[in-house]
């Protein structure tokens, strides 16, 4: 049992390390601040709460991995908001979006 | 600003009228319970004070309508849908974390963006407000504004604006409020743009309007 | 001045959030005895809680959580319970925020110090939280938020 | 399991190195922006697992939790305040 849940928290850690790869490389490979907004929000929400997850198979169901949990709800909370503020002001500012020629 | 209930009301109409600020109240005291993680009298003894200093400094703001004139009290959400929409959530979260993710280590990178606005007809602003919220989570969209009833939506391929003006996503959070909705009544009035010059235009025809 | 035009995704994400992030910042001053925290950080946080609804749904609205003419007036009852209780310290036999010499007859010189610190963090909180309030508003110019 | 999580904060401070390009590079100050919070949120997951490693997760969670505070007031007040070119705005 105590195997299962080292190999489980093994396996959450890295993918979420790995998702949080994928968001940093898409942050410098898309084109515009819209698309890089895309790999920002999404793929690092899902990275953290993987990352999370797997912390939470460590340390075991008490109230410390509740809190670790809130972490993980406030961020998924506040990341949409965050990039819909920053897309919002840029799109004012005139910041042109990217398009395919 | 708050107003203080009569002597003469009756119980129900007093609970009918302070909803809100129980809820609020008992998710904060969750919330300091989860928090503190002690459970004997003196930590709960200083987070109902805690509790009772947030409820009173918020209940302060409650009465001010938002920017579009609107007040956020006497609004009812069905939380039975609530729980059942949050794992649906959940599960369109990990799909667009694995959308983007196919995006962006394709070595082509097959992103066509464009820009979306559609006129929603959802009831309220809390409901736009989950809407926009959910449009920024779900694969490949991302709100931009929210101007009245019309959304912006930034989406990034094709498809992924096929899913979204079918009004799949709008009928789900339209059912935390409404009792009976389609996907076909929600999403109305869609004009895409694909240059991006248009759509700032577009939104200043819109400041002129008003 | 800014606008009140808004998005009502950052209002109604102001508003829900500013009463969460309070609490942790409350969380956080209580927590000074057991962890990280205390008086500053809990200040902070408060504060981080208030300016966020000032951001969120514009400052002449939030007014009516914290007013800017209070700001002022609160950071100095903070620093005067601060200092207040180690001259009161001080007056009764002790030295500076020796708190043991604080003049509360009912309670024991342990208890006495467990209270004593509490209250002068109550203080640091008060100061900290309404100072940098008042320097937001002071440095965009809302109310009379400095009587100058 | 030390030396497992010695490398996986190893990878991390790596992934973190990456945005730190776009906060350089960007060309306008949104994506310079954007990746000051892209950093952040990996800051949260680097403290939680540094709490973990020293074995005091409880203590770490909450300044986890005040840095995600911090970071998400930082973005909405510089998004907010920041000047724009448009006439119709203010």
């Amino acid at each position: 049992m105590e195997l299962i849940a080292n190999v489980l928290a093994v396996f959450f850690l890295l993918a979420g390390v790995t998702f949080m790869l994928v968001g940093s490389i898409g942050i410098n490979r898309f084109p515009d601040v819209y698309c890089r907004a895309h790999a920002a929000t999404k793929v690092d929400t899902l990275g953290i709460m993987l990352f999370v997850l797997g912390l939470v198979f460590f340390t075991g169901l008490s109230i410390t991995s509740l809190k670790l949990i809130l972490v993980a709800i406030f961020v998924s909370l506040t990341s949409p908001v965050a990039a819909h503020a920053l897309t919002r002001r840029a799109l004012l500012h005139g910041v042109k979006p990217w398009t395919k020629k | 600003m708050t107003q203080n209930p009569g002597t003469e009301q009756v119980q129900t109409g007093f609970f009918k009228k302070y909803r809100g600020l129980l809820l609020q109240a008992l998710v904060l005291m969750a919330l300091w319970l989860i928090l503190s993680g002690r459970f004997y009298f003196e930590p709960i003894f200083y987070g109902a004070v805690s509790v009772a200093l947030v409820v009173w400094l918020n209940s302060k703001i409650r009465h001010i309508p938002l920017s579009n004139g609107e007040i956020l009290t006497g609004q009812r959400i069905k939380i039975l849908r609530l729980l059942t929409y949050i794992p649906w959530l959940l599960w369109q979260i990990v799909m667009s974390a694995f959308f983007v993710a196919y995006l962006t280590l394709h070595p082509k990178m097959p992103i066509n963006p464009m820009i979306v606005r559609f006129k929603s007809k959802l009831p309220n602003s809390l409901a736009k407000v989950i809407l926009g919220n959910s449009i920024s989570l779900t694969p490949g969209t991302l709100t931009m504004d929210i101007r009245g009833d019309y959304f912006t939506v930034h989406a990034i391929v094709d498809k992924v604006e096929q899913d979204l003006v079918s009004g799949d996503m709008e009928s789900r959070v339209g059912q935390l409020y409404l009792d009976s909705c389609t996907p076909e009544e929600m999403c109305t009035d869609i004009s895409i743009t694909k240059r991006g010059l248009e759509a700032k235009k577009a939104l200043q025809r819109d400041e002129e309007k008003k | 001045m800014i606008s009140q035009t808004q998005s009502p995704i950052i209002e109604i994400a102001a508003r829900g959030l500013a009463p969460v992030i309070q609490l942790l910042g409350i969380y956080v001053f209580f927590h000074g005895h057991y962890g990280p925290g205390g008086g500053f950080q809990g200040g902070v946080l408060l504060a981080a809680g208030v300016l966020l609804l000032r951001l969120g749904i514009g400052a002449s609205h939030s007014q009516a959580q914290v007013t800017s003419k209070s700001t002022v007036a609160l950071c100095a009852l903070g620093a005067f319970i601060f200092a207040g209780t180690g001259l009161v310290a001080i007056l009764w036999g002790g030295d500076f925020m020796d708190y043991a010499y604080l003049p509360v007859q009912w309670l024991e010189a342990a208890d006495l110090r467990y209270y004593g610190i509490l209250f002068v963090e109550i203080g640091i909180t008060i100061a900290v939280m309404t100072g940098l309030i008042a320097i937001y508003d002071d440095l965009l110019g809302i109310g009379n938020a400095g009587n100058n | 399991m030390d030396t497992f999580f010695t490398i996986v904060s190893a990878a991390l401070v790596v992934v973190l190195l990456i945005p730190f390009y776009r906060v350089l590079r960007g060309p306008t100050v949104f994506d310079r922006l954007l990746g000051a919070a892209a950093v952040g949120v990996k800051i949260i997951t680097l403290v939680l697992l540094f709490g973990l490693i020293y074995g005091r997760v409880d203590m770490f969670v909450d300044i986890a939790l005040g840095y995600a505070v911090l970071n998400f007031i930082a973005v909405i007040a510089v998004a907010r305040y920041f000047t724009t070119k448009s006439k119709t705005r203010p």
